[in-house]
C-alpha cells in the first residue's frame, strides 16, 4: 500500500486515492471479509450442500429435479409434520415467553435483591446435557412421572408430555433463556421517563406493560423470540426423545439416519428446514426494522428500578420461585437422578448414593477435557469470527456484508447430523498434513463443527453489543494516529467486552453438550466429548445414574463458567463507572 | 376543552424528601394560586425535579404535605392523581402515531371511543399539529414533539400542569418561540402550570412568580422582578443574571452614605441602611467613561467579551473587578485592555443585603 | 504397538471386557474402540471409506452389515470356528457369503416394570398374543423396526410365523396399545425402568442387564421368541487386518464367549462349549430352553426389508394415534359386547378389525424385486431406472390407512351404540 | 510543551461534499491564519460539523483542497492528519482511566515510554487535572470530562485544532468559565484552531474571526464585531443577536435621508445610501420615552418580556413591530402592555443592506 509516497510526480495525495480506486476492496476489513466469506462457505455452505443437493436428485435416475419437493408437498404426512412443527415452534415461544417475560420484567425493571442470581440462573436451562434432559422431565412429569403419581391419588393426570405438548413444554423450558437473555437487555434500555409519562397519564400495572413497556421491548423480545421459533423448529433431540415423529425435524433425521437407505426427502426436508429458518430470520429482520427504538433520549431519566412494595414483594418472589422451580426442574429431577439410586415408577428415589459419580469420574477424565478444549476453543473461534462480521457488517460499506450474517445465521437452521454427514463427505479425502490424517478424523473437525453451529449465538451478542459502542468513540481514536486495526484492537473490542463475553458463554456453553454433529464426527474415544459421554452412558440400564452425574458434572462446570463471566462483566461495568 | 380554568391551586406543605440518607428536599412551602404561572428555578442538582416528581407521585415517598385543590395527593399512585406532567424528554412513545399517543390517557380513562377522537383533534389542533395525527414520533421536529408531550398531557384535563425543562432540548431560537406558545396556550386554558427551568431568562419571561431553590431549600418566592431587583440573599442575587457583590459596610456620614470596601475602596451609594453586607450592584446599571479623572471612582479594564448586543467588560478597582455592561452601537469602538476608566454607579439600582441573612454562595 | 480401530454400537460395559481379554493375549495391540449408534457407524464407515482408519465393524443389526457388505465395504475374514453351528433357531449364524460372523445371539421377549403393573393391577404378559388384550391399552412400548435391525428381525419372526396378512393383523392389535413407538431401541427398556409404560419388547440382554442394575424389572422370553446374532465383520481396507482377524478368532473362542455370560453383558453365546461354563438357569438356545418360533428365511426377510420397515412405519409409527383410537374403539365394542349375541354389532366389529388388519400390499408384491428396489435407492449402474418414488407409494399408503383406521372407528363406535 | 507557537494555517479551497445525493456543503472556500481562534458558526443541520469532519477525515470524501500549512490533505486517513479534534461528545475511552487516555495518542506515535510519562503530567496539569490521572471517565464531572478530552488532543500537538461544539453538554455556567479556559489555553498554545457552535454568544466571546454557515454555505466570514456590525445579507444579521429589519426605500431629500417602509411609515436615518433594501435596527439602539408626543415615531406597547438585564418590549408602530430593548435599573417599572410610547432611534447605528445582495430568510 505504501509504495506511493516516493512517487517522482510528487503528489502523495492523489496517487493514493488513485490506488485506493484500483484496489479499493484490499483494506485488511475486505480481507477479512473475504477470509471469513471462504470459511463460512468451506465449512458451511459446501459441506451442507454436498449433502443437501439429494434433494434436488431424482432417486431413480440421478437426473435434477424439483420432484421430490413435489412429493413432499402432496404427502399428507410431511404437510401434517410441517404444521406440527410450525405449531410448536409456535406454542414454545408462547410457553417461553410466559417464563421469560415475567423473569425479565421483574429482574430488570424493580429493586430486586438476587436479580443477578436469577438471571444468572435463568441461563442454564440453556445447558440441557442429551438424554438426560428429556429423560429427567418424563421422570418429574411423565404420564407416570412424580408429579401425576402425587396426584393419582386424587385422580388426577395432567398430560403434560404427551405428544406435541411434551415438545413444547421441554422446548420452552430449554430455550426461553434466549428470550430472557435479550428482553431484559431491551428492557434496560426503556428510559424510565417512557413508563412514567405513562402512569402520569392514567396507566399502570398489566395495562401499562401492554401498551407501552412491552412493546418498547419488542425488539429484544423479537430477537430472542426469533431464536427460540428457529430453534424449536430445527430441534431433532427433544421431539426424538419423546418420541414424537410428527414433525419435521425428527422426520428428516428418521430418513437420513435409517440403516442402510438414504431416502431422499430425509434432504428435501432438511431442505426445507434450512430454507424456512432462514425465511423466518428474515422475516423478524423486516419486523424489527425502524422498530429499533433508541430509547434513552437526551434529557431522559435513565433506567428506573421501581421499589416494590412488600405485598408486591411477597407476589414478586413467588412468581420468580414458581418459574424458577419450573424451568429448573429438568437439572432438579437430573440431579435426583444422579444421585439416586433406583427411581422407578415413584415420586422420588428409592435412596441417595454416591456411587453414580464414583462411576462416572472413573470413566470420564478424558471427556472433560476434551469438553473444555472443544467447547473452549469453538466459542473463542466464534467470537472472534462475529466480532469481525458484526465488525464488517455495521462498520464498512463493504458489499454483500449482509450476507455475511445471514450465511452464518443460517447455520442455526442446519441439522448436527447434516453438518456432519457433510463434514465427512467433504473433508474425508482431505489429508491435513503433518498429522498424517484425514481433516474429517481429526479432532479439530469437532471443533469447526461446534464453532460453527455455535456462531449465530455469538454473533447475536456481538453484534448488540457493538450497536452500543459509539462510533465517535473510534473517530476519537483515529484522529490521534490509531489505525483502522489499532483502533478496533484498543477501543473497540474492549469496549464490546461485555457482549463478547456474553457471546462465548452461550456459545462455550451450548457447545459443551451438543451431540448430534459430533457424534458422526467422533473418530476415537480419546477424542469423545463430554455429551459423547453421556451417550455412552445411557446406552446401558446400569449407566443411567452415571449419565446423569456427568450430565450434572457438565451443568455444574457451565454455569461455574456463566457466573464468573457474569462476575468479570459487573466488575468491569463497576469499574467503568466508578461504583464499588 | 379551550377553557379549563383551573381552580386548583398546588399547596406543598411542609414537605421533606430523602434518596436513602441523602436529603434532598427539606422543608418545602409552597402555595400556588389557581391558574398561575409558576416556575422552580436553580441550579442543576438543587431539587427541582424532585419536588416536580414528588407532586406527580414518582420518586421516593416524600414526608409532609401535597395538596391540589382541596385534595391531598399524599400516598396516592402517579395514576390516581390527576396531575399532567409534560417530561424533559417529552417520553412520546416511538411506537405509537402522535394520534395513538395523544388518546393514550383518554383510552385509560375509558372515555368513549367517538369523543376521543374528537378530544384527540381538538387538543392537537390547540397546538397546530392536526395535520401530523397519523406521524410517528420519530417524523417529528423537536419542537412539534414538545407540543404533542403537551398535546398529550393537556387533552385529559388534569387538575394542575407540570413540565421538567420542556424547552431544554430545543435549539435558542426555537426555544424563544415554544416559550411564547406555551405561555400563551396556558394563558387560554388558564391550567395552573409549575414550570421548571434552570435557565433564569426562561423563568424571567413566562412566570407570574416563581421559586429560587438551591440544595433542596426554597431560597425565595416572588415575581421574577421582584426577585430581580429585591433578593432575599445573595444566592438569588447571584443567580438571577450577573451580579458585582461587594463585602463591606455602609458608613453614614454628612447626610450621604458611602460603602467601605473590605479592600479599602469607598463607594457612595445612595442608601438608607447601615451596618455590614453587601452591595449587590447589576453590571448595566454601572457605566464607563472615558475620562477616569471625572469619576469617584477609577479602574483598568483587565477583560473583555463581545457579546453582541453589549460588550462585557471586567474592571480592576483597586483589589476589586467589577463587571461592568455597556450596550453596543453599530461601530462603536471596544475599549482596550489595560484602559483607565472611570465607573459611574447608578447607585439607586443598588441592592443592600445586611449580613446575617441566610448567604449562599453564588 | 500396533492399533485395531473398531467401530461398535455395543456399549462399555460389552467392550471393555473383550479390549481387555483381548490387549492382554495379544501385548503388542491397542484396541482402540469408538462408539456410535449403528445407523452412525453405517454412514460413518460409507463416509470414511475412501480413507479409511477403521479396521472392524462390531454390531447387533445383521441388516447393517448387510448394507455395508453391498456397498463393498466389507471383506470376507475366513475366520471360523468349529463349534459353532450353523444356524441359531432357524437364523444363520454366519453371513452364508462369509463377509461377516455372528458372534452372539440374543432373543427377544417382554420386560415389565413390576411396580407399575402392581399399581395398575395387571399381570405379567407371557406371550405376544397377550400384548394385543385390551387390559394393557396404552401401557406396552416398541422400538421402530426401521430403527433397530433387532426390532425388525422380531416383526419379521412374526410375519414368516404366522403369515403376511395374520402377521400384521397381531402387530396392529399388538400396536393398539402402545404406549410410545421409541426412536432407540434402548428408549424401551428406559421407559419401562423409569415406569413410563408398563411392558416392553425388548431384546433379553436389556431386561436383563436393568433386572441386574437393581431396577423393579423382569424379563420373560415369550415361548416362541425370535432368536438374533449379533455381528463382527472386518471393514475393506483395514489398515490392520491381521490383527483384524485375530481379535474376531479370539471373539469366537472359548474365553471370549464366556465374557458374554457376564452379569453386566448376559448375551447367548453361539459356541455351544461356552455354556459349560453358564450360571445357573442361563438360557440356552442349544438345549431347548428357549425356542425360536419359525424356521427364518433369510431370502424372504432380505428381500423386502425396507418395504416392511417403511410398512411398519407409514401404518404403526407415524399413525399411532389413528391406530391407537381405531383399536381402542374395538376394544371398548368388543367388552360392551362381552358374550352377547348380537349379529349386527359382530359384524361391524369384525369389519372393523378387518379395516384396521388391512396392508396395502400383498406379500407377493412385498417380495417383487422391481417394487421393493422403489426402497432401496441402489441403482447399480447410471442407466438403471427404477419406476416409482418411495414417497408417492408411501403417500398412497398413508391415505388408505388413516381412511381405514377411521372408518374403523367409526364402526366399531356405531356396533357399540347399537350395545 | 507549552509553547507549539502553530507555523500552519488552514486552507478549504472549493470544497463540495454530499452525502449521497444531498449536498451538505457547496463551493467552501476559507484562509484561517496560523495561530488564530476560528469559529463555525450556524443553525442546525448548516454543515458545521460536516466541515469539520471532513478537515479531520470523517465523513464522506469531499472534493476539492484542505491544505494544512503546504500539505494537502485530501486522501489521507484520518490518523495520518496530525489534525487534533475534540468531540462535542468528548469521546473518552469509557475503559481506560484519565493517564491512558491522555497517553493513546502518544502510545500511537511511538513516543517512548519515559517521555509519555513526562508528557502526559505536563498535560494534565495546563488543564489542572493532574490530580486526577487515575480516575476514569465517568468519575469526572462534564467540564472535567471536557478538558480531559482537550488534554488528549493537545498532548499530541497536532497541527491544528478542531472543536465540535465542545461546550454544548455543559451548565450554563460551567459553559462560561470553560469557555474562558479555552481561550486562554489556545492562546498560551498559539495553536491554531476551529471552535464550532451554534451559540453566536460562545462565538463572540472567543473566536477572532468566524464564518457564518447556512445550508451548506458560507455566509460571512470576519471578526465577530464586523458581522454584527455589518452583516452582508440578512441571514447574517438575524442570525447574529436579535434585529428589527425594515425592509423599504431609503430616499434622500433636503440633506437628510428618510427610510419609506414598506407599510407607509417614514424614519429618519442617518446613512448615506440609497434605494430600496432592509435596515437592520439592533433592540439596544433604540430608546422608548413615555411622551410619545414628543418623537417622530410612536406606537403601542403589544408584548413585554423582562429579561432581568433588559426588559424586551414589542411595540406596534402602525403595521410593523419593532423589537426594543431597555436596560432594567431596580424597582424601574415596566410599561404596560398597550402603554403609548415614543421610540427614539440611534439611526447611526442602523445598517442598511440594499436589495439584491443574497438576502436569507432570517
Ligand atoms: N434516584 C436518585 N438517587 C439518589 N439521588 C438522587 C436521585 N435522583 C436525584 N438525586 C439527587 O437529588 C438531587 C436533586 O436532583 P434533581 O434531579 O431534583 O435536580 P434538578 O434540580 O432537577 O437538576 P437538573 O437541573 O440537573 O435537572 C441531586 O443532588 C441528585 O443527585
Ligand atoms: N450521515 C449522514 N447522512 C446523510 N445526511 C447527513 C449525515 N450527517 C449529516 N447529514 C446532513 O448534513 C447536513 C449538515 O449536518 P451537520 O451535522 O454538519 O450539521 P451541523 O451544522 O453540525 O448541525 P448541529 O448544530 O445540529 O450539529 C444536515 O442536513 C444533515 O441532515
Ligand atoms: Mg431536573
Ligand atoms: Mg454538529
Amino acid at each position: 500500500m505504501d509504495t506511493t509516497t516516493q512517487d517522482a510526480g510528487g503528489k502523495p495525495g492523489i496517487k493514493r486515492s488513485l490506488t485506493d480506486r484500483i484496489f479499493p476492496s484490499l483494506s485488511g476489513t475486505a480481507l477479512a471479509a473475504i477470509f471469513i466469506a471462504t470459511l463460512l462457505f468451506g465449512f458451511l455452505i459446501l459441506p451442507v450442500a454436498k449433502v443437501i443437493y439429494v434433494a434436488f436428485l431424482d432417486p431413480n435416475s440421478g437426473a435434477l429435479t424439483l420432484q421430490n419437493f413435489g412429493d413432499f408437498f402432496s404427502s399428507s404426512l410431511f404437510r401434517e409434520s410441517f404444521f406440527n412443527s410450525f405449531y410448536v415452534s409456535a406454542m414454545s415461544v408462547v410457553l417461553a415467553s410466559v417464563f421469560a417475560l415475567p423473569l425479565a420484567y421483574i429482574t430488570s425493571r424493580f429493586e430486586f435483591s438476587g436479580a443477578m442470581l436469577i438471571q444468572s440462573l435463568g441461563f442454564i436451562p440453556l445447558i440441557m446435557p442429551p438424554f438426560v434432559g428429556a429423560i429427567a422431565m418424563q421422570l418429574l412429569f411423565g404420564r407416570n412421572g412424580s408429579i401425576n403419581l402425587l396426584l393419582a391419588q386424587y385422580g388426577i393426570n395432567i398430560p403434560f408430555m404427551e405428544g406435541l405438548n411434551g415438545v413444547i413444554l421441554v422446548q420452552s423450558v430449554h430455550y426461553f433463556p434466549f428470550i430472557l437473555i435479550n428482553l431484559s437487555t431491551s428492557l434496560r434500555n426503556i428510559d424510565r421517563s417512557m413508563e412514567e409519562s405513562a402512569q402520569n397519564l392514567g396507566a399502570h400495572g398489566l395495562r401499562l406493560f401492554r401498551r407501552v413497556v412491552f412493546p418498547l421491548a419488542a425488539p429484544g423480545y423479537l430477537a430472542g423470540a426469533s431464536l427460540v421459533f428457529i430453534k424449536v423448529f430445527d430441534d431433532l433431540g427433544t421431539p426424538l426423545l419423546l418420541n414424537v415423529n410428527n414433525m419435521l425435524a425428527p422426520q428428516a433425521y428418521l430418513r437420513i439416519s435409517s440403516i442402510g437407505i438414504s431416502d431422499p426427502m430425509g434432504y428435501v426436508i432438511s431442505f426445507i428446514l434450512v430454507a424456512f429458518s432462514v425465511f423466518s430470520l428474515w422475516a423478524s429482520f423486516l419486523l424489527m426494522r425502524g422498530k429499533d427504538y433508541a430509547t434513552t433520549q437526551k434529557g431522559g431519566g435513565g433506567l428506573s428500578r421501581r421499589k416494590l412494595s412488600t405485598r408486591e414483594n411477597i407476589g414478586a418472589y413467588g412468581i420468580v420461585i414458581a418459574i424458577l422451580l419450573l424451568v429448573l426442574s429438568p437439572h432438579i429431577a437430573l440431579g435426583l437422578l444422579a444421585f439416586g439410586t433406583i427411581w422407578s415408577y415413584s415420586p422420588l428415589p428409592d435412596g441417595y448414593t454416591l456411587e453414580n459419580f464414583n462411576t462416572m469420574f472413573g470413566q470420564s477424565g478424558q471427556y472433560i477435557k476434551n469438553t473444555l478444549i472443544y467447547a473452549g476453543a469453538a466459542a473463542f473461534l466464534d467470537i472472534v469470527l462475529a466480532t469481525a462480521i458484526a465488525y464488517i457488517v455495521l462498520r464498512t460499506k463493504i458489499v454483500g456484508r449482509k450476507w455475511l450474517d445471514y450465511m452464518a445465521t443460517a447455520a442455526l437452521a442446519v441439522p448436527g447430523v447434516v453438518l456432519g454427514i457433510g463434514y465427512l463427505r467433504t473433508f474425508n479425502d482431505f489429508e491435513v498434513p503433518f498429522v498424517g490424517k484425514p481433516l474429517a478424523s481429526w479432532w479439530v473437525i469437532i471443533v469447526v463443527a461446534l464453532m460453527i453451529r455455535r456462531l449465530p449465538y455469538a454473533l447475536r451478542a456481538c453484534t448488540a453489543a457493538l450497536q452500543q459502542v459509539s462510533q465517535s468513540l473510534e473517530e476519537a481514536a483515529e484522529n490521534l494516529g490509531a489505525t483502522r486495526s489499532r483502533t478496533i484492537r484498543k477501543v473497540v473490542i474492549p469496549l464490546m467486552s461485555g457482549g463478547i463475553l456474553a457471546g462465548f458463554v452461550t456459545s462455550f456453553a451450548t457447545a459443551a453438550v451438543e451431540l448430534s454433529a459430533t457424534i458422526m464426527l467422533v473418530s476415537s474415544d480419546s477424542d469423545a466429548p463430554l455429551a459423547y459421554g453421556i451417550y455412552l452412558f445411557m446406552q446401558t440400564p446400569s449407566g443411567r445414574g452415571a449419565g446423569a452425574a456427568l450430565g450434572i458434572l457438565a451443568v455444574v462446570i457451565v454455569a461455574a463458567g456463566t457466573m464468573l463471566a457474569q462476575c468479570i462483566i459487573d466488575r468491569e461495568r463497576k469499574a467503568r463507572t466508578g461504583e464499588h | 376543552m379551550t377553557h379549563i380554568k383551573s381552580k386548583s391551586g398546588i399547596s406543598v406543605r411542609d414537605l421533606h424528601l430523602s434518596f436513602g440518607s441523602t436529603k434532598v428536599l427539606t422543608g418545602v412551602n409552597l402555595e400556588i394560586e389557581p391558574g398561575e404561572f409558576f416556575a422552580f428555578l436553580g441550579p442543576s442538582g438543587s431539587g427541582k425535579s424532585t419536588l416536580l416528581r414528588a407532586i406527580a407521585g414518582f420518586g421516593p415517598q416524600p414526608q409532609g404535605q401535597i395538596l391540589v385543590g382541596d385534595r391531598n395527593l399524599a400516598g396516592l399512585p402517579p395514576w390516581e392523581r390527576n396531575v399532567g406532567m409534560v417530561f424533559q424528554s417529552y417520553a412520546l412513545w416511538p411506537h405509537m402515531s402522535v394520534r395513538k399517543n395523544v388518546a393514550f390517557g383518554l383510552v385509560e380513562k375509558k372515555v368513549p371511543t367517538r369523543l376521543i377522537d374528537e378530544k384527540v383533534e381538538a387538543a392537537l389542533s390547540l397546538v397546530g399539529l392536526l395535520d401530523y395525527a397519523e406521524r410517528m414520533p420519530s417524523q417529528l421536529s423537536g419542537g412539534q414533539q414538545q407540543r404533542v408531550a403537551l398535546a398529550r398531557t393537556i387533552v385529559t384535563k388534569p387538575d394542575v400542569l407540570l413540565l421538567d425543562e420542556p424547552l431544554s432540548n430545543l435549539d435558542a431560537s426555537l426555544r424563544v418561540q415554544m416559550r411564547r406558545e406555551l405561555l400563551a396556550l396556558q394563558r387560554k386554558l388558564g391550567l395552573t402550570t409549575i414550570f421548571v427551568t434552570h435557565d433564569q431568562e426562561e423563568a424571567n419571561t413566562t412566570a407570574d412568580r416563581m421559586a429560587v431553590l438551591d440544595q433542596g431549600v426554597v431560597q425565595q418566592v416572588g415575581s421574577p422582578q421582584t426577585l430581580y431587583d429585591h433578593p432575599e440573599n445573595l444566592f438569588v442575587a447571584g443567580f438571577l443574571g450577573t451580579a458585582n457583590i461587594l463585602a463591606g459596610e455602609l458608613v453614614r456620614s454628612n447626610g450621604s452614605t458611602r460603602l467601605m470596601l473590605e479592600t479599602g475602596e469607598q463607594l457612595p451609594i445612595d442608601n438608607e441602611a447601615t451596618g455590614t453586607g453587601s452591595l449587590v450592584l447589576r453590571p448595566q446599571n454601572i457605566s464607563l467613561s472615558e475620562n477616569s479623572e471625572a469619576s469617584e471612582l477609577n479602574g483598568v479594564v483587565s477583560h473583555r467579551e463581545f457579546l453582541g448586543a453589549q460588550v462585557r467588560y471586567l474592571v480592576d478597582v483597586a483589589n476589586t473587578q467589577i463587571v461592568v455592561d455597556q450596550s453596543h452601537a453599530v461601530d462603536q469602538p471596544i475599549l482596550d485592555i489595560g484602559f483607565r476608566v472611570g465607573l459611574v454607579i447608578n447607585s439607586k439600582s443598588a441592592v443592600f443585603l445586611p449580613r446575617g441573612q441566610k448567604q449562599h454562595a453564588a | 504397538a500396533e492399533k485395531l480401530v473398531v467401530v461398535t454400537s455395543f456399549p462399555k460395559t460389552l467392550t471393555t471386557p473383550f479390549e481387555k481379554g483381548f490387549e492382554a493375549m495379544y501385548p503388542d495391540i491397542d484396541v482402540e474402540v469408538i462408539n456410535k449408534s449403528t445407523s452412525s457407524s453405517v454412514k460413518y464407515i460409507q463416509e470414511t471409506a475412501s480413507s479409511n482408519t477403521s479396521d472392524i465393524f462390531w454390531a447387533s443389526a445383521p441388516d447393517a452389515f448387510e448394507v455395508l457388505k453391498s456397498d463393498s465395504l466389507l471383506i470376507k475374514s475366513g475366520v471360523s470356528n468349529a463349534k459353532i453351528p450353523s444356524d441359531v433357531g432357524g437364523y444363520p449364524i454366519n453371513d452364508p457369503d462369509g463377509f461377516y460372523n455372528g458372534f452372539a445371539a440374543a432373543g427377544y421377549g417382554i420386560m415389565h416394570n413390576e411396580r407399575y403393573l402392581a399399581a395398575k393391577n395387571l399381570e405379567p404378559a407371557k406371550e405376544w398374543d397377550d400384548l394385543a388384550k385390551a387390559e394393557y391399552f396404552g401401557h406396552v412400548g416398541m422400538s421402530a423396526p426401521s430403527r433397530s435391525g433387532t426390532t425388525h428381525l422380531t416383526v419379521e419372526t412374526v410375519l414368516q410365523g404366522d403369515g403376511w396378512e395374520e402377521g400384521w393383523e397381531k402387530w396392529k392389535f399388538i400396536a393398539g396399545n402402545f404406549s410410545n413407538v421409541t426412536e432407540r431401541s434402548f428408549g424401551v427398556p428406559d421407559g419401562v425402568n423409569s415406569g413410563q409404560f408398563g411392558l416392553g419388547i425388548v431384546i433379553d440382554f436389556f431386561g436383563l442387564a436393568s433386572k441386574a442394575s437393581g431396577f423393579p424389572v423382569d424379563f420373560v422370553y415369550p415361548s416362541t421368541t425370535a432368536i438374533v446374532p449379533a455381528n463382527v465383520g472386518v471393514i475393506a481396507n483395514a489398515p490392520n487386518e491381521e490383527a483384524a482377524k485375530a481379535f474376531i478368532s479370539y471373539l469366537l473362542s472359548v474365553e471370549g464367549q464366556e465374557l458374554l455370560m457376564l452379569p453386566e453383558i448376559r448375551r447367548l453365546p453361539v459356541n455351544a462349549d461356552a455354556y459349560f461354563t453358564a450360571p445357573e438357569g442361563f438360557p440356552n438356545p442349544f438345549d431347548g430352553s428357549i425356542q425360536a418360533s419359525v424356521n427364518f428365511d433369510v431370502n424372504t426377510s432380505g428381500d423386502r426389508y425396507n418395504v416392511v420397515n417403511s410398512l411398519f412405519d407409514v401404518m404403526i409409527t407415524y399413525r399411532l394415534d389413528d391406530l391407537r383410537e381405531a383399536v381402542r374403539a374395538v376394544q371398548m365394542a368388543e367388552e360392551k359386547l362381552g358374550d352377547a349375541d348380537n349379529a349386527q354389532a359382530k359384524a361391524l366389529i369384525a369389519e372393523a378389525r378387518a379395516l384396521i388388519a388391512e396392508v396395502p400390499i400383498d406379500e407377493a408384491t412385498s417380495l417383487d424385486p422391481d417394487f421393493s428396489g422403489i426402497f432401496k435407492k441402489k441403482r447399480k449402474k447410471a442407466t438403471d431406472v427404477v419406476e416409482g418414488r418411495q414417497a408417492e407409494i408411501e403417500q398412497q399408503w398413508d391415505e388408505k390407512v388413516v381412511a381405514n383406521y377411521k372408518r374403523a372407528t367409526e364402526l366399531a363406535n356405531e356396533a357399540a351404540s347399537l350395545l
